[in-house]
């Protein structure tokens, strides 16, 4: 059973249409691509996914649940992570404060923050130590008192990652997770994608340029052109159609291999 | 029935005033992203100018008022260089800007009171002369508060609409990131903007001054209502301000309408709550549910 | 002596409400126009019932608690929604509604004559005499409350208030209720602005609705910003410069009828300088943006 | 940020240093020190300064030309309220406890207010050119001005003798205006008249047409606006022009008479009437305006009066205690001043009454019989 199911969405802005009859299912635990050109609405499909933009029409399934009535925070609890194409870090706030920021403990609210029970602390405690066990797994355990905005662009992009897993999601939409990464720091996170699939259960969807990394971790890709979806299978087999694609429209409606 | 008619009327002359405020606050906020509270201070200053060229040097109007143009839409270019764009160089962000404007108004309509005294200066004394329709009566000057505003609007539209310059500001008050990439110089527009809105405040002051007379403080409400008129038009559409200020001119007035008049303030801006309420995109505003990234 | 201890009294009353000024602006960002006017409420609603319907400090000061938080709600209910300058506005807004009961429901605040001959408070029968005791019950209600303030921030709570105030969306989709984190912090915030609104009035005995204007508001604004916003330091320090500086300047001999002009011209060019060169202010742990 | 602490500390170290120690003046005998808690900063500062303030600080200089009080040098200390309760309670304690002031001259309403509780713990007598009853209330208090309901008072009594069928009233949202508007309204509706229409506006509004508005369609034949300020006046019989109306007969108070409204108003203003305090042009004429340059109006000369009264009182108490000055300024005889002789028979309020004058065409004003 798919545990991501986009059905039929339909996205429209005064009059200008995003999406148009999108829907594709992504399997538990697999790693799906989303691939396209600019401006083909990759990311608002996953800005419909989160809920930060309510769709024109159709339904978002997540888990045997109807989620595309939920507001935001209620999907993200439900277990969607979401990163976006810019690391967005909380600039002014500490490395662990960043981290820590994606947990959502019973602190956050007034009454245990002020009361502060063994429940709360234990809580507290245990969230600090697995972020802080990611942020080491991620390179930045030195770094972890210093402000954010000091990090260089992709240690802050290692944070948003972490800040994402901090809230153990079952579901991480990732939106060009490897702009402005060096080719090492791809591969670690190749790897560290496949780890999570395979070892916590997660599942990925990615919006992805680098048609090599796509290739290299997809099990499943579609291709969106013009807010329609208009190819899915295989990286392979999307490999073919986007170079048909491309020989047909022109190279500037499809992004390059890189 | 006269009554609300002139209560109308009333409001739209008032309303007026607020929206060549309204649209100067308006296209500073949209391509700026600055909330310029110093907008009050500019219009202040302009009305001391104007003040000053009439009262004290004796020039006539036909050369007074594009002086006092003039010279408002130079005082905003210097706070633009001298305040805000020192300001973006050293990272501030809408917060810092703000409180940095507030601190302009609050340093101007100080230094206004030292120079001026909080007396209210005039350069006319007496009523206008007025026409009656019917039962209704306005003045002249009323109807051509109404006109100039809406000839200047329309000139700024035709301006950001026509011209290689008004499509730049367009650019950045769309998309303040993109506009450089397609070859917009972002400090110089932004300067541009500030000249413009200023000129707006500018014109306002003249309409103000010679119906009223100055006052230091006169910048600090009206910035907040002119403010607030945005808000009812709706953000980023400038039609919306001109829209919401003759609108807010129109309810102030109207709160007094078969109740007592001591609660005007607070009915007004009751209503304005409640249509925030409902509907807090303004009027003409689109609904972003998604800041640009 | 009576002189130092008043104005220590007001630092004390600034304090409180420069620190849940930091809590709504410096902690959720939210500029807050509503500040005075919410105080105003707490004070008014305590004063009332101390002197009309005759009920004690406690009581009275939960009253001033439970008013003050109903129209914090209904006020965040509307405000909250909008965007970062139009909540400005929105409460800006609310605080126009506001002055303008003060003023008008003269039943209740006795309109622009105000509130004269509130108590002398008094504590489970024992009289806080106005002076030094006074100032000892405030100074330990200070206390109190910027403990519960450093309790709630020093929690993950902070980190979230922090988090919506930098960016938004990113709240939103780490599963925040953006809008109920505000709410909540919005009417917290207010709760203590009653506090201080209840000393206030038992302070000055007397309340009218000029206290509660827009100056007011912009003041604690400006405290908040040279003592510097998120921390415990600068709302200490903030007030005590606001309050003691212009004093400060009646010994030197300055008068005249332009000083308090030049003073706050000077707290304008402050401001100004320093989101140039201190965006933090003095003591704060979060530059202005 | 080590050395910003340091510097913080120091600077109030010093300032609480400097609060707690007495200045060196504040110690010198023989000196009478008054207290001024007045507006010094604000929209109507200039104002307060030409007419509180400065003729406050007159009297003290008259007295110390004409040799003190029994000899003894008057210093007068002059602190800004703003207008506020907050600062007014500052203010209050400093004046008492560091300038250990004989006695506060304050204004307006809040600050007096604040200062009342402190003043009378303190024992230090307060003179307020307020018109807050509470002030008359106080054992310490003295009203120099009369109080606002004999202000409405005055406008009924205008009202009644010229037999006006259809009154109005254009009102300021201040305490003073409201107290004064209720009782005319009070008086009036027992001698039968009828009040058409009742408007509000906020202090320092600068449109009024929405008020005027709905009183051109009350049609009123005399219509009672009040301001303490002429700006305000100058304003609403602008707009009142513009929107094509004015009743036969508009009543005002004093303010009116201000510079500001002919300046804003022009001949608008001619021909209106008003109750004023009854200064005295004699005295504007010898002892104001030679050096001042302008006529002290009804704020002016109370204020000057208030403080001359109180100290030509002090000589005759024949000691310090404050109890004996003021007890010895209530039952002084025999002052003559800037409104003329006045004192305050016994009772803690000025016997000073109103009278009616007009605005004359083409400037000045006539008092009308």
């Amino acid at each position: 059973m798919p545990i991501l199911e986009v059905k039929s969405l339909d996205l429209s802005f005064g009059g200008l249409r995003v999406l148009q009859q999108v829907s594709f299912a992504v399997e538990a635990r697999s790693i799906t691509s989303l691939v396209g050109p600019n401006g083909a609405g990759k990311t608002s499909v996953f800005n419909v996914i989160s809920r930060l933009l309510r769709p024109s029409a159709g339904e978002v399934w997540f888990d045997g649940e109807r989620i595309d009535a939920l507001r935001a925070d209620e999907v993200a609890r439900r277990g969607i992570g979401r990163m976006f194409q810019d690391p967005r870090i909380f600039a002014g706030m500490t490395v662990l404060e960043n981290a820590l920021s994606g947990a959502r403990l019973r602190a956050n609210h007034p009454w245990h923050a002020l009361v502060r029970d063994r429940r709360t602390r234990r809580e507290w405690r245990e969230a600090e130590e697995r972020v802080s066990g990611i942020l080491d797994e991620l390179g930045l355990g030195g770094k972890r008192g210093e402000r954010a905005e000091s990090l260089s662009f992709a240690e802050q992009r290692f944070l948003s990652f972490a800040r994402c897993l901090a809230g153990e999601p079952r579901l991480l939409l990732l939106d060009e997770p490897t702009v402005g990464l060096d080719a090492r720091s791809i591969d670690w996170l190749i790897a560290r994608m496949r780890h999570l699939v395979a070892a916590r259960d997660i599942t990925v969807v990615l919006v992805e340029h680098n048609m090599d990394v796509v290739l290299t971790i997809s099990d499943r890709v579609h291709l969106l052109v013009q807010g329609e979806v208009v190819a899915s299978g295989s990286a392979a087999e999307i490999r073919q159609h986007a170079k048909m694609i491309e020989a047909y429209l022109g190279d500037r409606y499809v992004a390059a291999d890189s | 029935m006269s009554e609300l008619a002139q209560l109308v009327l009333n409001g739209l002359t008032n309303g007026a005033v607020y929206a060549l405020m309204a649209v100067g606050f308006a296209i500073v906020f949209n391509a700026t992203h600055v909330f310029h509270l110093a907008h009050g201070a500019v219009l202040t200053f302009a009305a001391y100018c104007f003040y000053l060229l009439v009262a004290v040097a004796g020039l006539g109007l036909l050369l007074a008022v594009p002086i006092t143009v003039a010279l408002a839409a130079l005082f905003g270019c210097l706070i633009e260089l001298g305040i805000y764009a020192p300001l973006r160089a050293r990272g501030a962000g809408s917060a810092g800007l703000m409180i940095a404007s507030l601190g302009f108004l609050a340093l101007c309509q100080n230094v206004y009171a030292i120079i001026f005294s909080t007396d209210v200066l005039t350069i006319r004394s007496g009523g206008l002369a007025i026409f009656r329709l019917g039962a209704l009566t306005v003045t002249s000057l009323h109807i051509a508060d109404a006109v100039v505003a809406v000839i200047v609007f329309l000139a700024l539209q035709a301006f950001l609409t026509r011209s290689r310059h008004g499509r730049a500001i367009r650019a950045l008050a769309d998309n303040p990131q993109l506009a450089p990439v397609i070859g917009i110089e972002t400090r110089r527009t932004y300067v541009l903007v500030m000249a413009i809105g200023s000129a707006l405040a500018s014109v306002a002051a003249v309409l103000l001054t010679w119906d009223l007379g100055v006052q230091p403080t006169m910048g600090f409400l009206i910035v907040f209502f002119s403010a607030v008129a945005v808000a009812i038009g709706g953000h980023g559409y400038l039609p919306g301000a001109l829209v919401g200020a003759f609108a807010f001119g129109v309810l102030q007035q109207l709160a007094t309408w078969q109740l007592d008049s001591r609660w005007q303030g607070g009915v007004t801006f009751a209503a304005v709550l409640v249509f925030l309420a409902l509907r807090p995109q303004g009027l003409f505003g689109a609904r972003l549910n998604v800041r640009k990234a | 002596m009576g002189y130092l201890v008043t104005l220590l009294t007001i630092i004390c009353i600034y304090t409180m409400l420069t620190a849940a000024m930091d809590l709504i602006l410096g902690y959720a960002g939210l500029f807050s126009f509503v500040h005075a006017a919410l105080c105003g409420i707490g004070a008014y609603s305590a004063a009332f019932v101390m002197l009309k319907l005759g009920w004690g400090l406690v009581p009275a000061t939960l009253a001033a608690f439970a008013v003050t938080a109903a129209v914090a709600q209904a006020t965040a209910a509307v405000t909250v929604r909008l965007d970062e300058h139009y909540f400005i506005l929105g409460t800006f807004c609310v605080a126009n509604v506001i002055l303008s009961i003060f003023e008008n429901w003269t039943d209740v605040t006795n309109g622009t004559s105000g509130l004269y001959g509130i108590p002398v408070a008094s504590l489970f029968g024992w009289t806080i005499a106005p002076g030094l005791p006074f100032l000892g019950f405030c100074a330990v209600l200070t206390a109190a409350v910027l403990f519960v303030k450093w309790r709630l921030v020093s929690a993950p709570l902070g980190i979230t208030l922090q988090a919506t105030r930098e960016d938004e969306i990113v709240a939103w989709v780490l599963g925040n209720n953006v809008r109920q984190v505000r709410t909540v912090i919005f009417v917290i915030g207010a709760t203590i602005t009653a506090l201080a609104g209840v000393l206030l009035a038992c302070f000055l005995r007397y309340l009218d609705p000029t206290s509660f204007d827009f100056s007011f508001t912009i003041l604690i604004w400006a405290a908040l910003f040279v003592g510097g916003s998120v921390g415990t330091l600068g709302t200490i320090v903030g007030p005590a410069i606001l309050v003691l500086f212009p004093e400060a300047l009646r010994f030197v001999g300055l008068s005249g009828p332009h000083v308090a002009n030049v003073q706050q011209a000077l707290y304008g060019l402050l401001l100004i300088l320093l989101m140039m060169f201190r965006p933090q202010g003095f003591f704060g742990h979060h530059s202005v943006r | 940020m080590k050395k910003t602490r340091l510097w913080f500390g120091i600077a109030i170290g010093a300032l609480l240093a400097l609060g707690s120690r007495h200045p060196a003046w504040a110690q010198q005998k023989g000196e009478i020190k008054i207290g001024l808690s007045q507006i010094a900063s604000g929209v109507a500062a200039d104002y307060w300064a030409r007419q509180v303030n400065k003729p406050a600080l007159l009297a003290i200089d008259d007295a110390n030309e004409k040799g003190g009080v029994n000899g003894r040098k008057v210093v007068g200390i002059l602190e800004d309220n703003q207008g506020s309760a907050t600062t007014g309670a500052a203010v209050a304690h400093k004046l008492i406890e560091i300038d250990k002031v004989s006695m506060i001259f304050v204004a307006p309403t809040p600050a007096v207010l604040a200062t009342l509780p402190i003043a009378e713990s303190a024992h230090v007598p307060v003179i307020s050119t307020s018109i807050s009853p509470k002030v008359s209330a106080s054992p310490w208090g003295a009203l120099a001005q009369p109080p606002a309901d004999r202000q409405g008072l005055a406008y009924a009594k205008f009202v009644i003798e010229h037999k006006f069928q259809r009154v109005a009233d254009l009102t300021g949202q201040s305490d003073s205006d409201t107290i004064a508007s209720k009782a005319f309204h009070d008086a009036v509706s027992k001698a039968g008249i009828k009040v058409v229409d009742t408007e509000t506006y906020e202090v320092n509004a600068q449109d009024f047409t929405a008020q005027l508005t709905k009183i051109r369609a009350a049609n009123p034949d005399c219509l009672l606006i009040q301001s303490l300020s002429g700006a305000t006046y100058g304003f609403v019989l602008k707009q009142m022009a513009q929107l094509g109306f004015r009743p036969p007969t508009i009543l005002t108070y004093y303010q009116i008479a201000d510079p500001q409204t002919r300046k804003l108003a022009g001949d608008l203003v001619d021909g209106i009437y008003f109750i004023e305090i009854p200064v005295d042009p004699e005295w504007n004429a010898r002892v104001f305006r030679p050096r001042m340059g302008y006529d002290a109006d009804g704020n002016g000369a109370l204020a000057y009066d208030a403080i001359a009264l109180y100290l030509d009182a002090y000589a005759t108490a024949g000691s310090d205690d404050p109890q004996k000055v003021r007890a010895a300024m209530l039952n002084y005889k025999g002052y003559k001043g800037a409104v003329g002789a006045w004192g305050y028979n016994g009772q803690p309020v000025t016997q000073v009454q109103y009278r009616v004058a007009r605005m004359k065409p083409g400037g000045g004003t006539e008092i009308v019989p």
